[in-house]
């Protein structure tokens, strides 16, 4: 356990040295919704219908492209293989390492959501719920992509690819996340939704770190 | 002869049926023939490979198969 | 680890399989084409048109068994660690990449004439649209590296992941629809099939299949050559007297 | 700083090395008992770095086995890396931390326990411990080399891997880095590097990879 | 002259050895368009009317990353610096990898164009402005792009900061590709917004090369 | 290959090199005439190669001129850059192209004349011949060394600058180099070399980068 705090403090303190991480996948994340009303036109209704989707395809994207250097910067200086030499399951540091990015990218978001989704002109019914199924779904969207990161590492232009092997098995937590809001929004229940994602999260809790270890250990051979 | 062509014409849709069975027919048989022409060529340059190897030539049998 | 693989045998068993499931496909093809093309009828509701039923719905067959072959051997990949399994792997997925376009293709071929459009956003279309990037991806991973031993090892991890996803795709694209749009497009399927119209789907389905085994088996041994012209020319790079590894120095 | 290590034994037995579908060597032996060292020797590509990975566990042994007074290594993977320390061609520092921190980060990895006085007299013997708040982007390609090296003195672990350690590294640092290893190995530790330079190792076990290369049609054959 | 065709020549052996660039690029395209029903739900109407802004918006996140890497495999390399090193102006050496990445990623994405639209239920008279737009379009957003890609390669965190900044540039191209899309659907004069897109194209083409090879020069210092 | 460069000159003057806002060294001179040789030595971070850098136009020098023939360098980079070849710690090879490819495209780019002969016995000088359809990839870091070393010859160029050449090479390849580089002398290139290891430069003049340092007093001053 001291272990993994250490690797956790690590990585925030690197994070908050360069700085820009965080920054950078909100900064992403808001250009990104903001492009949105200049493609769409500034119809108030297109807007307010599209709100959901737009805010979990941006949110997707977002933490598709920062976790392209989850291991990639450890990989290139030869952190990772002393990491793995490191009396510590090769698991622990994945969760180490996911739950330290979530930290500086998942949580900027989910902080940024509401203010964009106001933007959007989201339905205010929505906005509970939009940052419920955001708390329950970038989790689960940050072990995905750990195992997309760990697989890439070596590969040419891991960057593209990456969202090549992540995108379709985002899928399921757009497709979830989106649905609770609507709910939410046309005032229904959207319990069965956030369980959904609530269990997507519960599964990859231990399938992805385990999955990840996996992908590294042959990066590193 | 007109029966022929109200066949041909499958009852309107013809660019719909005979396109499906034309695309199917490309991608089967250009799958086919990649697949066999890359094992060919695969095959040939091992065999050149394998005649400049020393001590190797008795075994280039298995990869014919 | 790879002393104990024997592509001898592999090949042996290739080699005696193969001109029988190549005939057989000519045979059931043929056949599945004479019943489908010409001595079936149209359907009563849809035509002419149910005729591209008969490379759709086998194309959606087979596409769905390649990603279940690629899935298993994988899994034997990494259990077992045999290197014909990755090959396999590897071999699987350009063919059902192929199968699933195919579907995709005279899905929509079919879709215009029958609701009107080339696309909707149903169910099924949906999780073979994705079906479909899951192979690109796995075909992307193989090929990303330069070491090929560590590609087939990446895409095997990457094709178990896939393969997990796969019903949840499926359970949740249904969801999905249900939610927008209940049933307004016309509904896949139908009650009951017409023995006239079962025997070309079944020959077609056969047909296919030992078109996949086909062409399967060649494209293993194909890999196979490939990794023994690999290893040759590796030996001859590292055994050049000019190079660097030739042992002039020593210590 | 450590009393001495007790008496053990690692030995190599019968091991082969695949690496990008080619048997680098095969059926090497070693045995190395406490105290004393082996250098790796041969030519580029005969496989010196791979036998060390190998050693370190970041790779599978094709064939045969690594014992740890007796007992097979592969049984227990992260007793066998608390066991090591290893330095290879990659100097795994950070940029923007600073030398002390790039260094502790690493001994409190690897022996929670580990306080900041032994960093400090790693750093100290390297000769870093004035740069020990320089961030180690500032650090030119030697320095790098120093601090990845006083990783070995900021946490005590029996066996050393040593991959080119004196590539970079001035010739007073060589001498030092000599140095530490003589302390090392007079406490007991043991000591496996690899050089195309002279590094003075007295009485090491020389080990010519070399000579464990397969016979050119052997490597093809053993592919199937 | 002979220099810049050397360059050209050589960056589109290096594509189509690797092979997987313009793959890669597209993919992303679609899949990111195909993300969109899943968000917006499978409503032809709704998808009729945000086609243009969802294939603009995704077609400048595509184009954006994969310039993030034009520079990068040859800084990383050390060929930047012996480019930098030969008889040759550096801007001549941008435009030289601009117009090679553009063959080879711009291109397919906009052969990839107007099968998305079909996808995404666009209006059939459309299609031949989408088509103009994206040629006078992508280039305007390699070219300012190619800025981006060389700020990255100073600093990297930090650059990667910088390239977002771009994304601001980009917002014109945008507003006026869909502008001269929705006008085309219904049937009104685009030739305006057309102008403008070519008269951006032609703005940057010096600009952007000078403004990249100075971002370059700092990257080697 | 050339008749023979034409007797030139090429100097430094009161050079100071600022690197992570720290004062590396200044104050430095040295002059060069056609046929000489300049080797550049000192510890870990004493800036040998930085001054390299700086010399390629790299770096710019925070104080203090370079010149050729008299007149300063920095006015005209391109001509400056057709005068020069750097060999710097990074390869620069693409590993989908092969070597001959390689090669040609660094002898193009540098001169839009030169033929595939030259290339060839570049190749063929430092062994690569054989290998020349082999793509980057599969070399070793030795092969990849010394193909980085043939575009010395690939095209011709007056000065060389090159930094740790030898790091790699195996001892007759270090011998080729220096023939390589002794008959580039004799012809009147100019050679700057850094180095850790021997290499066997006859009558260079030597550059103790140490010497050049800042005083510690203004180097902490220059830290602002
Ligand atoms: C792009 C569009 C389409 C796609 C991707 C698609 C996909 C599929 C898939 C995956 C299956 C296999 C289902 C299974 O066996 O479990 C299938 C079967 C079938 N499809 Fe399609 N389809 C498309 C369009 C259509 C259209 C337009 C029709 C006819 C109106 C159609 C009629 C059928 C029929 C009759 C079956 C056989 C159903 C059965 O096995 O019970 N499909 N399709
Ligand atoms: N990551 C890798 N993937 C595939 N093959 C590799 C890899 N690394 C090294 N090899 C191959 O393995 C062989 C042994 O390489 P290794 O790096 O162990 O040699 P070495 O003795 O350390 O050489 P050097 O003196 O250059 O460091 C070489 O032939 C090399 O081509
Ligand atoms: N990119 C950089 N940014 C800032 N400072 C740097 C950078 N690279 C090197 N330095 C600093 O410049 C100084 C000189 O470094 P340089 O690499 O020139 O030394 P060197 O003599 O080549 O050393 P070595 O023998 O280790 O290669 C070092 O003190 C280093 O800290
Ligand atoms: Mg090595
Ligand atoms: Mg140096």
């Amino acid at each position: 356990m001291t272990r993994l705090s250490e690797i956790i403090r690590r990585d925030l303190r690197l994070a908050l040295r360069q700085g820009s991480d965080s920054i950078m996948v909100v900064t992403f994340f808001v250009l990104t919704v903001v492009l949105f009303p200049f493609g769409l036109g500034p119809e108030t209704n297109l807007l307010e219908r599209t709100s959901a989707g737009i805010l979990w395809v941006t949110a997707l994207l977002a933490s598709m492209l920062s976790l392209d250097r989850l291991f990639l910067a450890d990989y290139e200086d030869g952190s990772l293989e002393l990491l793995a030499l490191t009396p510590t399951a090769l698991e622990l540091l994945v969760i180490g390492k996911v739950v330290a990015h979530w930290l500086t990218t998942g949580l900027p978001l989910i902080v940024a959501a509401p203010v964009l989704a106001v933007l959007l002109q989201m339905n205010g019914d929505g906005f509970a719920t939009l940052v419920l199924t955001m708390l329950l779904g970038t989790p689960t969207l940050s072990l995905i992509g750990a195992i997309g990161a760990a697989l890439v590492l070596g590969a040419r232009r891991g960057g593209v690819l990456l969202s090549l092997l992540v995108l379709p098995l985002y899928v399921p937590v757009l497709i979830f996340g989106v649905g609770a809001i609507d709910a939410a929004v046309q005032d229904l229940p959207s319990k069965a939704q956030l369980l959904v994602l609530g269990g997507m999260l519960l599964a990859a809790l231990p399938l992805a770190p385990w999955a990840a270890a996996a992908a590294l250990r042959q990066a590193l051979e | 002869m007109s029966s022929l062509a109200t066949y041909f014409s499958m009852g309107g849709y013809a660019s719909y049926v005979w396109t499906s069975y034309a695309l199917t027919a490309v991608v089967m048989v250009g799958l086919a023939v990649s697949t066999w022409r890359g094992m060919k060529a695969r095959e040939s340059e091992l065999k050149v490979l394998q005649d400049l190897t020393p001590g190797r030539r008795g075994r280039s049998k298995d990869t014919q198969g | 680890m790879h002393r104990f693989a024997n592509p001898a045998r592999f090949l042996r068993l290739a080699a005696a399989i193969q001109p029988w499931t190549a005939a057989a496909t000519v045979l059931l093809i043929g056949a599945g084409l004479y019943f489908g093309l010409i001595a079936s009828p149209a359907d009563y509701q849809q035509g002419q048109t149910v005729r591209i039923m008969y490379v759709h719905v086998p194309s959606a067959w087979l596409g769905m068994a390649c990603y279940s072959t690629m899935a298993i051997a994988s899994a034997m990949a990494l259990i077992w660690k045999h290197p014909l399994a990755d090959l396999i792997g590897k071999s699987a997925a350009p063919i059902g990449a192929a199968f699933t376009f195919l579907c995709l293709v005279t899905g929509s071929l079919w879709g215009k004439p029958m609701w009107g459009t080339w696309w909707a956003w149903d169910a099924r279309l949906t999780s073979m649209l994705i079906l479909f990037f899951l192979y690109l991806g796995y075909m992307a991973l193989a090929n990303a590296f330069d070491d090929p031993t560590r590609g087939a090892k990446a895409s095997a991890v990457l094709a178990l992941a896939g393969f997990v996803n796969v019903p949840v795709i499926k359970f949740s694209v249904d969801w999905w629809n249900t939610l927008h749009q209940p049933a307004s497009v016309t509904k896949i399927g139908m009650p009951s099939i017409d023995p006239s119209m079962l025997l070309p789907l079944l020959l077609m389905g056969v047909g296919f299949t030992t078109f996949f085994v086909t062409v399967l088996l060649v494209r293993v041994r194909s890999e196979i050559m490939a990794s023994k012209i690999r290893a040759i020319r590796l030996m001859q790079i590292h055994s050049t007297p000019g190079a660097v590894a030739s042992g002039e120095v020593v210590g | 700083m450590t009393e001495g290590w007790p008496s053990s034994s690692f030995s190599a037995d019968g091991l082969a090395c695949v690496r990008g579908e080619r048997v680098v060597f095969a059926q090497l032996d070693f045995q190395l008992a406490s105290g004393e060292a082996l250098l790796l020797l041969g030519p580029n590509g005969s496989g010196k770095s791979s036998l060390l990975r190998l050693l370190a566990g970041l790779l599978k042994p094709a064939a045969g086995r690594l014992s740890w007074n007796g007992a097979a290594v592969a049984d227990d993977r992260e007793v066998h890396a608390a066991r090591i320390h290893y330095v290879g061609h990659h100097d795994a520092i950070k940029p923007v931390l600073t030398v002390l921190e790039n260094l502790r980060f690493w001994a409190r990895l690897h022996d929670p326990d580990s306080g900041d006085e032994a960093a400090r007299m790693a750093l100290e013997r390297f000769g870093l411990w004035r740069l020990h708040e320089v961030p180690g982007k500032l650090l030119s390609a030697g320095q790098k080399r120093r601090l990845n090296l006083s990783r070995l003195l900021g946490a005590p672990a029996p066996v050393w891997l040593l991959d080119e350690p004196s590539v970079a590294l001035d010739k007073a640092s060589v001498k030092t880095l000599e140095a530490v290893i003589a302390e090392h190995r007079a406490r007991g530790g043991m000591v496996i590097l690899s050089t195309h330079a002279d590094v003075d190792l007295p009485g090491a076990q020389a080990l010519h990879l070399d000579r464990f290369a397969p016979a050119p049609a052997a490597a093809v054959e053993a592919w199937i």
